[in-house]
């Protein structure tokens, strides 16, 4: 629709809460353990039968992706009826029923970039979550410096032939599909790139979980060899890759510091000053003893606090119609420190509890804590390290000039 | 809507920026200073009665707007912005708060109207230590028939140095370090046994040092509860450091606007200093830490206009942040802007010199991060 | 002379860094960790044994070679560039010092020699909570005869998961919190009720958790004076502090110097990283924390030799500029690595790992800083 | 002498010993107020007239410059007596004879550069403070990049003409001479500027005293209006002032790292922790009440303790004929810092104490450590920025790359 009254949003959210009482399995109304956590694609398991219903049902009306367009399949809402779906899935604590590169980064540049087949025959299958979609950007050599990509991609008449290597593809291993950035100019650096799709069991593909220092592996090291790509499946013109790319970077710094990653919610963790009362002590006052380490959780948890604000102030002020580029360039940046510095805290007020890496010498919640610690030092790289994203603050929100 | 201005508070904060300006620039309190006038300024004063900003917390029977903090922040902010010289907190807040929440019918046609109006200058005569410590207080008041004398020190009472009238803290029960037993007064500033000595202060806004001399107070200007003081000043406290806080973070964006404009256009090495790469971090770094801080700020004053459970807690919050806030932001724009920065024709000594002063008043961070964690217990 | 070494001593480091570099590289940590060995490597110990880096402490009576703490911080921080996992502390450094400070002449023969010669391992059972709090030890120890049957548990033992020998703090008297009332038993592994749980920690080194259920030690085996644990513990946990942070020196300048090497190799938009400002100011910051804190660990280290009475100042300065230095250098490590800093397979994990345990044993920045200041008397 | 055994050292002790006890004046025993501190040149006042006999005795013997040539003038001592000699003066708290930027800069600069007859005519008159020397180096335009002066010498035949400004002369209005840097050649950044000295009283000079926000004037802006300075007056080559320029430097920054600058000493200030327990109050165990800022206050005691015990590391190993260049390097840096750390511990401990600029309503000592607080400020801008400093740890002790 163009636009919405307000009757027409009151009687949209009475029919969202009517259809969501009836549809949405009670079981699916708790947080999801992360192994219950439903990525869809060829090899999604399922781990919580009610989960699939969940999907199938959420997905038949489109509202995996609420505002993506009907005709692909998507929920067609406007955007303050996707404000309303998602504040009455929030009030009856849905769990999110599709968790999905391919809405959050890859559709959404599809709908932007793609020809009219392309999203004919990729969107749907990931509003259903029947293909799930990994990210080929980062290589060895390019990691803050993607423009600096090498993977080739050489012409070859009816299709292209991949050679090359990427890092950092999350889930590749898990993946039906990859996005992939490659070089189809060597004189160009950004002028020289283009944004591929492809079958993660194309011939010559391989995928090698990399572990972590925190024991996982979400990410993978992907080599490609002569693999072979139908022309159809490049998205955009031939060396016109760049935008695209740069667009999606948006889309995935947005998820990041949303703070989906390397948080520790549903895992039992406590705050940092409950595990200092516990482990260090109180005083006649009922107060963490150490005023040292009081005063320093309390200016993280003042930071923490200003954050969250700042995060619900540039909602509003989006709301409003304000321009807010200003705030959210910002978020990535703190949101990593935040994180940072509450795990650090943790470790911290956990003291030689904390020293632990698995067995039952340690409490396991104990344990966890210290792999999100070791997990949360990639938020200051992933995605943009924080060293870019103070240049960037620097030179577009501020308009410090370039180095001569 | 806790962050959107309302039209009205948009346009209040518009007059605000361009009175501030126009009419008290950063050049307007240099010489203030340079004239030896102490921070004393009528003139700024009338015209600042003139604009209704001395009733914009006051309610309309006593010739207030009523208009609420988010309105006071948006022109204290801007008044931040200039480090103009005023007794907008001392008078526009403080006492405008304590005598709405706490007056008589007689004590607010007697002293509220004509604070609303900007006729009568008024001062909070609290703190008797070097730091922020409101169950410190020492000041006797002995009962003496009908009424009570006052004896005691006030070493720093900000705006005191031309208060008309003093709301003087004193002690009519319990012993220092009590918070029952505190009682707020009402003294004129020509009332036998007082004495006021201004004071030469490092951010030429001034203060004054009050002594109590066996100062009779009648009956009828206790304001507020006797011994329950602090009911009433927790509250107004609370008003008076979320209004430093928006005051600070006006000093602090201007401050910060200062340091970019001078990095967009020093050049050392045949390179504008802004593009050096160490000073682009600390500048974003700086930025970031505005934005958060201007969030805090905006929710507690906007806590205030709700009464909202949670005004303590952020009024600490932006307390503490904004001090943290100035004190980087000053020390960074003195070092960024080198040897010309160290200068006393420059302004940035003069944001150095009032940012400490920021920090002091109501309460300094460390005062404040104390006592957030103990409102959160822990 | 506090900060040039003798010929002797420089021998000794040198000796020292070229056996890390061949002998306990980092590779040889990582091979222990994923062989699941949990710490427990007969070999080195042997190793080093052999090089009599056990006796450096103890006298020639018992066949050390008192070279004295100087000597004995070269060695640790040689061991600290390459993570080493040894004994060399709560041996070398604590039950030696022990022994030798408070031993009777049979426990000398009996232990302190072996101890010295390397073909005992020891390890000090003090801590029975998460945070180092020698006072706060609760484990019990109770009359029975002919000696003390002892009941309580030590979750974190460092270097118990091998030990031959456990110093055991537990109490003879009074309340825990009291300084009096603390002894010092000397357990074998194999004493009845004594159960020895190792534990696999983060940065592979392995502890232990030791349970005690009425393990009866002989008067014979109390160590110094009964209830006065603490006077002669004194002395000893500030060598080990000492000794803990000379190895943790060690390991951030190896963090450090990998890092500028990785600087100066790894490029992004065709620069060199170590040439973007805003690295080589976080690097130039700090290389002066770790020359500072260097200075800091000389003057702690020749001071014990030197028997001064400033020794449990610096060892606190010295413990906690350590930590607070290595807890720099092994994020800076890991951030300026980039991805690559993340993965298993490169070294960066396994400084950051070992780090954040070299700032808790013996007590923490936090624990020192207030330890210092209350020493200062403020 | 060539080198010292023992027993010379020891009798050379007891003669310093033995003349001190005769010659330094009771009253040069204790701590000089600071408008008692002696400067000397023309516009010396001797605001003490002990100071006058004092530093005439020591002049005389050449200790004001203790291991200068006799043949000038200077003591002739070698670095083994010159310690002794100061370490004796320390024992009976003698005052320092003379302050002088010829003996802590010119002096040292002018005996490597400088021509026989150049020594001869200057040396003598640092030596006996008859001359109290400026230092022309900073510009407008030219700050941390020192080398993009602009003052011009124009070469008239017989003489130089100056023209230009400088800033930052430190007591210039006081200054009987100025040793300079000057342009005489625009060409060549570098390799253009030459090293003159000339009397402040030449036709054309005018200081004018720069006020601080601190309120002191220690520094001039000093113009040159066609200054006539004859030839015989250039040190060294023409255009071959940039050596002697840097060389200089490192003297300067020396002083400035010795702690000269900005210090307290004998301000009776005392340290932050007295301010706290004084104004904030102890708890029932003595301790200052407040955790959070007794923590701050401590870590700064540390680093305090840190950086002497690093001066000291030096100080040895230079003895012990070790390369110290690493330690020596990161001095300025840290003496700035510790510094601005303290004073600003200082006005917090203070409270509203510190919150005067004058008048009876405060305590002198308050206003003492408020004035000095804004001078510490200038701690990390002049004589080299801490940016600067920073630059030079990473370029020439670490070894890392220029950007290309």
């Amino acid at each position: 629709m163009a636009f919405d009254t307000p009757e027409d949003l009151d009687s949209f959210r009475s029919d969202v809460r009517a259809w969501l009482g009836e549809n949405c399995p009670e079981t699916m109304r708790t947080p999801a353990k992360e192994r219950e956590v439903v990525w869809g694609g060829s090899r999604e398991t399922f781990e919580h039968p009610d989960s699939r219903v969940w999907l199938e049902r959420m997905a038949e009306r489109g509202w995996t992706a609420p505002t993506w367009p009907k005709a692909y399949g998507g929920g067609g809402l406007s955007p303050a009826e996707a404000r309303i779906l998602d504040q009455e899935m929030r009030r009856i604590k849905a769990r999110p029923p599709l968790f999905s590169f391919g809405i959050w980064m890859f559709g959404p540049a599809l709908l932007e970039f793609g020809n009219e087949a392309q999203k004919q025959r990729f969107i749907p299958d990931i509003v259903h979550g029947r293909t799930r979609w990994c990210q080929g950007y980062s290589e060895p050599g390019a990691g803050s410096d993607l423009a600096g990509l090498q993977t080739r991609a050489e012409d070859m008449g009816d299709h292209y032939l991949i050679n090359g290597q990427k890092v950092w593809t999350s889930y590749a291993d898990q993946a039906d599909w990859i996005f992939c950035l490659v070089r189809t100019d060597k004189q160009n650096k950004h002028g020289g790139i283009s944004f591929l799709v492809f079958d993660m069991a194309s011939e010559g593909v391989e995928a090698r979980p990399i572990k972590l220092i925190s024991g996982s592996s979400p990410f993978c090291e992907t080599f490609f060899t002569d693999v072979k790509v139908p022309k159809d499946q490049l998205i955009g013109e031939v060396n016109g890759g760049w935008p695209i790319a740069k667009r999606l970077l948006q889309f995935e710094r947005a998820s990041i510091s949303a703070g989906g990653f390397g948080g520790t919610g549903g895992s039992g963790i406590l705050g940092p000053e409950e595990y200092a009362k516990q482990h260090i002590g109180t005083g006649t006052d009922g107060r963490i003893a150490d005023g040292d380490l009081r005063a320093r959780i309390t200016d993280h948890k003042m930071y923490a606090k200003a954050f969250s604000l700042t995060v619900q102030r540039s909602t509003e002020q989006a709301k409003a119609g304000q321009e807010v580029g200003h705030t959210a360039s910002i978020l990535k940046y703190a949101a990593a420190k935040m994180n940072q510095d509450r795990h650090e805290l943790l470790i911290e007020a956990l003291g030689t509890e904390a020293l632990g890496w698995e067995g039952d010498g340690f409490d396991p919640v104990a344990l966890k804590a210290t792999r999100g610690w070791l997990r949360s030092k990639g938020n200051s790289i992933e995605g943009g390290t924080s060293e870019i994203n103070l240049n960037v603050i620097a030179k577009r929100v501020l308009g410090l000039r370039e180095h001569q | 809507m806790t962050f959107v201005l309302t039209e009205d508070q948009a346009m209040l904060r518009d007059t605000a920026q361009s009175f501030a300006k126009d009419a008290v620039p950063v050049s307007h309190l240099r010489d203030l200073r340079d004239t030896g006038a102490g921070g004393v300024d009528a003139t700024t004063r009338a015209k600042l009665a003139e604009l209704g900003f001395y009733g914009v917390l006051a309610p309309e029977e006593q010739g207030g707007s009523d208009f609420g903090m988010v309105g006071m922040g948006q022109i204290l902010e801007a008044m931040g912005q200039t480090l103009a010289a005023t007794d907008l907190i001392a008078t526009g807040v403080i006492a405008a708060s304590a005598l709405s929440l706490a007056g008589s019918e007689a004590q607010k046609s007697d002293w509220l109207a004509p604070i609303a109006a900007g006729q009568v200058a008024a001062a909070l005569a609290l703190d008797e230590g070097a730091h922020h410590a409101p169950t410190a207080v020492a000041t006797e008041a002995e009962r003496d028939g009908q009424g009570y004398t006052l004896s005691g020190e006030k070493p720093f009472v900000p705006g005191g140095h031309f208060a008309d009238l003093f709301l003087v803290v004193a002690r009519t029960f319990g012993a220092p370090g009590e918070r029952h037993g505190l009682t707020v007064f009402l003294v004129a500033k020509d009332a036998p046994g007082l004495s006021i000595q201004a004071l030469n202060t490092v951010d030429a806004h001034g203060a004054a040092r009050l002594s109590l001399e066996g100062v009779h107070v009648d009956n009828g200007l206790i304001l507020g509860d006797v011994d329950q003081a602090l009911d009433l000043l927790d509250p107004v406290l609370d008003r008076a450091r979320i209004a430093q806080a928006a005051e600070t973070l006006g000093t602090a964006q201007a401050a910060f606007d200062m340091t970019l404009e001078y990095l967009n256009t020093r050049r050392q090495f045949g390179q504008l200093i802004g593009s050096f790469q160490a000073l682009q971090h600390r500048a974003a770094k700086m930025f970031t830490e505005l934005e958060m801080t201007r969030s805090c700020v905006a929710a507690a004053l906007s806590a205030v206009d709700r009464g909202d459970a949670s005004v303590a807690e952020l009024a600490s919050l932006a307390k503490a942040r904004t001090a943290d806030l100035i004190h980087l932001v000053s020390n960074e724009t003195v070092q960024m802007h080198g040897g010309i920065g160290m200068t006393d024709d420059h302004d940035a000594g003069l944001f150095l010199k009032r940012a400490r002063v920021q920090e002091a008043l109501y309460g300094s961070a460390s005062f404040h991060r104390d006592r957030y964690a103990a409102l959160q217990g822990y």
